[in-house]
């Protein structure tokens, strides 16, 4: 029992959540939460590829990948809440 | 000292979107002068190409695995090309048909960073470098896309959104997968790799990543109703161009990483019937132009994914080339074709099909647009389209695949139906009583569309020399 | 001396997971935000023990990081749930 | 040695705190009190483990940084916990009102 | 002997698979939001663990706090702005068309499935497998900087970095074209206590942003997490209305958002026109020019972030215009 086993399988497991939520939510703000959990669950899987039995130093291109997914998810995330936000106001000028 | 036109052609848009940004009022001539300077360096390295059948850079000096190269040949230049030109030509036309300041003033930014991210795909030789140029088409498709503002393009946007994002993390964990097996993450690592299982999940993730990215049936929701409320340039863009990003690193990664199985690539060709059958019903009950037109992107993308499917076994060049084929001859021909639609939708104030013979104003020229893009679309000679169904017709018949004849002229005859509603509207006159103007005022935004129609058209006259052109550098599998 | 620090992360990461359990079982919106009050202190405690054992001071700052975002995420709650409800 | 036995004293006092706190959230009525409890207890806790790991450092200049992450955690916690009493107060008065 | 490290890992692994269930299964929408929060920093603490310090800082930063506040800014936008509290988004429940819960289960099983054969093919893919590690420590020395993540964001995968900071620009282009015209609701003053925090916090957070950028070169730390960090300060002013963003500061904007992008892709390309290949920094220049770029990018990335979660852009008086045209 390794962390990279123990956080490996946490990884796939969370990336699954994400998945059943991105299918099935029917919220749009949780859909984007479960995006996010996907994320975080593929960086997992990099970060447990990149670990090595310590006292080796880990992979570091592993880990810059991950900082990249994590800013690319952000800016993806931001464009997507902004186009709830819209919507939402759109769709209550509508109602009224 | 010349830089290369290889990095050239990443870096233009990428400048040309800063100063689009920076300087709004000036966007777009700063947007076409960009776009123009671009297919400049397209056509330099297409001479190179010519000259040394295949340009490799290792961007900062490093070599893969441990840096990125970028590496043009045939096939990712006759797609920059197509980009380039079909880019050029939809460039035109939004500088001309694009009011609304706001609009043009956010059209140009956009469009030049997804020039960016094409590009960037078509010359990549990595999977996580794939990954974020996937993401920076998606960012900037997403804009466009909602570039109109109504509520229906928001909710078409939103949908979009998620069915990219989801694509794209699919294909994140796919390549998670990669790493995990070879520790390395170059298209020569991929050629390279041992078959496992991780190679397989990881190949099954990509997949089905680019899928959901390419609207493969039944993975297209999110597509007719993105492409058919954007503005008409932005559709253009979208359903010409940007599909077919996707669509070429599915087609890279296949040949890299075969599929396992048989039954796989059947699988995906039955997709792909499932897709023609299916769009060809929704474009035939479609009620507006453009959502038709969208339908039949669902339709085409079917169409190239049956030829992928002819071209699972090893070997088989000529199907591969009937794919590439198809997806040139789509990316032209239906940027004309929603060019067109849009110029209909704003010459007569709406694109209800069964009301287009009720109309008192006939774009004449826009709707000869429209029906020279359906000759291509539909596969008559001597379109390009014609010349691409015909070597996927020839090959699966010389394999004796006859199921897969028989989806595609079932889907040439439905298609053949569904634009003959729209032709009908376009021919009908009996229905009106009062004069029938032809049009409001000439525009330059009709040039643009009938210049790419007849390319679609005339370019299956020079199918020999572009074929030979796609097979320079070897694309397609390993160099013999 | 590590097995013992290894007990009191144990003990830690347990005591925010019991409150959090507690928090989140709470009708009233304000309760929910103790959770980040209670993650912002112990998670901190959690990295310093944790870059002793590891022996990695880049964790310290993490653990700065830790500090700053717990008070700021709690700031835009308090902003943006300021508004009286309607 | 007896700097290392020290150490553990603290850091296990520490502990404690932090469990002392948790506790009190878990059986505390409302919410300032809970408020109150899980402040004060995990501020003394992190305060408490804080001191411990100063005695185990190798540097000055960690003992420094260890500091500076526990003052701006307390000035944070402080801050938040003022806020969230806030907050709270003036949706009970609002909620009164109605 | 056993793992010192065991108890804990396994712990943490079950509450971050908890908490992600959790946060979609919550009603309340706002539990779901700090649940999703407290979910990104308990993996970050986990990649603590898989010593990726430098991951742990960007996840904790960006992908939680920036994040974080962007969602419950957009979670009061669709309960307040709009102007009416809409019981179904307030609780995060849309009865429009419920799923079946037949579907649900069919789904939910398929992506078990799903995860069976992914964890299948994990545990069969080869532990501590090939990497890069010896390739990175091989060229590590010609690379300018002494910190490998550094090494690999900035020299040795430039590309993708600029690429990933192109992302980040479309997003800014895309979300001010998207919130073109939405009004911002009031905000209340916070009073004397927070005022005197942020007096005492802003020039603090400034500082380790800015350390975190400089640590970058040989430790953990580096443009994106300084950048993030920096962004906390601007969130700071923008939520305290210390700072009310105004038309005539959009030209400034721009140039900001396109700053850390130009001067990577303008230093990219003048190296190039040197005789040498594009991102081929000379080695004697490598060390300062990278640390320009990384000044200029957290610039970029500070303002960017700060300006993601303001999200309209400032215009000047809503007219007909900037309405829609439908």
């Amino acid at each position: 029992m390794t962390p990279d086993l123990i956080y490996g399988v946490t990884g796939i497991a969370v990336f699954a959540i994400g998945l059943v939520g991105a299918l099935c939510a029917q919220d749009r703000l949780r859909r984007v939460l479960a995006l996010k959990l996907c994320s975080v669950g593929a960086g997992f899987l990099l970060v447990v590829g990149a670990w090595r039995v310590p006292p080796a130093s880990p992979d570091p291109v592993p880990h810059a990948l991950v900082i990249t997914g994590i800013v690319v998810m952000v800016s993806a995330t931001a464009v997507a809440l902004a186009l709830i936000r819209r919507l939402q106001s759109l769709e209550a000028e509508d109602d009224d | 000292m010349m830089i290369d036109p290889l990095t050239l052609t990443l870096f233009i848009p990428l400048f040309g979107a800063i100063g689009a940004f920076v300087f709004p009022r000036v966007a777009s001539a700063i947007g076409l002068a960009s776009v123009l300077v671009t297919v400049g360096a397209v056509a330099a390295l297409a001479r190179d190409i010519l000259a040394q059948s295949e340009v490799t850079i290792a961007l900062g000096g490093w070599e893969p695995p441990l840096g990125i190269s970028l590496r043009a040949d045939g096939l990712s230049v006759a797609m920059l090309a197509m980009t380039g030109v079909v880019g050029l030509l939809v460039s035109i036309g939004a500088f001309d048909s694009l009011k609304d300041a706001r609009q043009r003033q956010y059209f140009w930014p956009l469009w030049l960073l997804l020039l960016t991210g094409m590009n960037g795909v078509y010359l990549s030789t990595d999977i996580f470098n794939l990954y974020v140029m996937i993401e920076v088409i998606a960012l900037a498709a997403v804009g466009l896309t909602v570039l109109s503002g109504t509520k229906a393009a928001l909710r078409a946007g939103l949908e979009y959104m998620y069915a990219s994002i989801l694509g794209a993390l699919l294909f994140l964990l796919g390549v998670g997968f990669v790493y995990l097996q070879i520790g390395r993450l170059d298209f020569a690592g991929l050629i390279a790799a041992e078959p496992t299982g991780a190679m397989s999940a990881a190949l099954a993730l990509m997949v089905v990543g680019l899928l959901l990215k390419t609207a493969l049936f039944p993975l297209h929701f999110w597509l007719p109703a993105a492409h058919a409320n954007a503005t008409a340039p932005a559709s253009a863009l979208l359903s010409g161009l940007v599909v077919k990003a996707a669509l070429y690193i599915f087609l890279r990664l296949t040949t890299y990483m075969p599929l396992p199985d048989e039954i796989l690539v059947t699988l995906v060709g039955a997709l792909g019937a499932g897709a023609v059958l299916w769009g060809g019903i929704q474009a035939f009950r479609a009620e507006r132009l453009k959502m038709l037109v969208a339908w039949s992107t669902v339709v085409q993308i079917g169409l190239i994914f049956i030829a992928f499917a002819r071209a699972g076994q090893v070997g088989l060049t000529e199907s591969w080339k009937a794919a590439a084929l198809l997806i040139l001859a789509h990316g032209v021909a239906k940027a004309a074709m929603f060019l067109s639609a849009g110029r209909i939708k704003d010459e007569i104030g709406h694109d209800i099909i069964r009301d287009l013979d009720r109309s008192e104003i006939r774009p004449t020229l826009a709707q000869f647009t429209f029906a020279l893009a359906a000759i291509s679309l539909i596969g008559l000679p001597p379109s390009l389209g014609f010349i691409g169904k015909w070597s996927l017709l020839e090959g699966a018949m010389a394999a004796g695949y006859w199921h897969w004849v028989v989806v595609t002229m079932i889907g040439t005859l439905m298609s053949v139906a569904y634009f003959s509603r729209v032709f009908a509207g376009f021919l009908r006159f009996d229905r009106m009583r009062g004069e029938i103007a032809e049009h409001k005022g000439w525009a330059l935004a009709d040039i643009a569309p009938l210049t790419l129609a007849i390319s679609a058209i005339s370019l299956g006259l020079m199918a020999a020399p572009i074929l030979s052109f796609i097979e320079l550098g070897y694309p397609f599998g390993a160099r013999p | 001396m590590t097995i013992f620090l290894g007990v009191i992360i144990f003990i830690l990461l347990a005591s925010i997971l019991a409150g959090l359990a507690r928090v989140l079982r709470a009708h009233r919106p304000e309760d929910r935000m103790l959770a980040a009050q209670l993650f912002g202190t112990a998670s901190v405690a959690i990295l310093l023990v944790l870059s002793r054992m590891m022996d990695m001071r880049a964790l310290l700052d993490v653990a700065m990081v830790f500090a700053l975002l717990a008070a700021i995420t709690l700031a835009a709650y308090v902003v943006l749930a300021g508004r009286r409800l309607l | 040695m007896i700097l290392d036995l020290l150490a553990a004293i603290l850091i296990a006092s520490g502990a404690f705190f932090f469990v002392a706190g948790t506790v009190g959230l878990l059986r505390f009525p409302d919410l300032y009190c809970r408020l109150h409890a899980l402040t004060k207890a995990d501020g003394l806790g992190l305060a408490l483990i804080a001191m411990g790991l100063s005695l185990l450092a190798g540097s000055a200049a960690e003992i420094l940084r260890i500091i500076l992450i526990w003052f701006f955690v307390a000035l944070a916690s402080a801050t938040c916990s003022h806020l969230i009493a806030a907050h709270a107060r003036r949706v009970d008065r609002e909620r009164t009102d109605d | 002997m056993t793992d010192p490290f065991l108890l804990f890992d396994l712990l943490l692994a079950g509450a971050i698979i908890a908490l992600a269930a959790s946060t979609l299964a919550v009603r309340d929408l706002f539990a779901s939001i700090v649940l999703f929060i407290i979910f990104g920093l308990l993996s970050a603490l986990a990649w603590v663990r898989l010593s990726a310090p430098d991951v742990a800082l960007a996840e904790a930063a960006i992908g939680t706090g920036v994040t974080g506040a962007l969602l419950l800014k957009t979670l009061h936008h669709l309960r307040f702005v709009t102007g009416r509290l809409a019981l179904d988004t307030a609780t995060g429940f849309t009865p429009e068309h419920p799923v079946p819960p037949a579907v649900l289960w069919a789904n939910a099983a398929l992506c078990g499935l799903i995860t069976l054969g992914l964890a299948v093919a994990f545990l069969g893919a080869p532990q501590a497998g090939p990497g890069f590690d010896v390739l990175v420590a091989d060229a590590l020395p010609q690379s300018g900087v002494d910190h490998p993540v550094t090494a690999v964001l900035l020299n040795f995968r430039a590309y993708d970095t600029l690429m990933e900071v192109v992302v980040l620009l479309a997003a800014v282009i895309a979300v001010w074209q998207i919130e073109r015209g939405l009004t911002a609701a009031p905000a209340p003053s916070l009073g004397e206590v927070w005022q005197g925090f942020a007096r005492l916090s802003l020039p603090a957070i400034v500082i380790v942003g800015t350390y975190l950028l400089w640590k970058g070169a040989e430790a953990p730390g580096g443009a994106f997490q300084g950048g993030a960090v920096l962004a906390a300060v601007g969130l700071v002013l923008l939520l305290s209305r210390l700072y009310v963003p105004r038309p005539s500061h959009r030209a400034a904007a721009r140039w900001a958002f396109v700053l850390g992008t130009g001067a990577f892709a303008a230093v990219a390309l003048l190296v190039a026109s040197g005789g040498r290949v594009a991102f081929q920094y000379p080695i004697e220049h490598a060390k300062t020019l990278i640390l320009l770029i990384e000044g200029l990018v957290t610039i970029s990335i500070a303002v960017t972030l700060a300006a993601l979660f303001h999200g309209r852009e400032p215009v000047a008086i809503p007219n007909e215009r900037d309405r829609d045209d439908t």
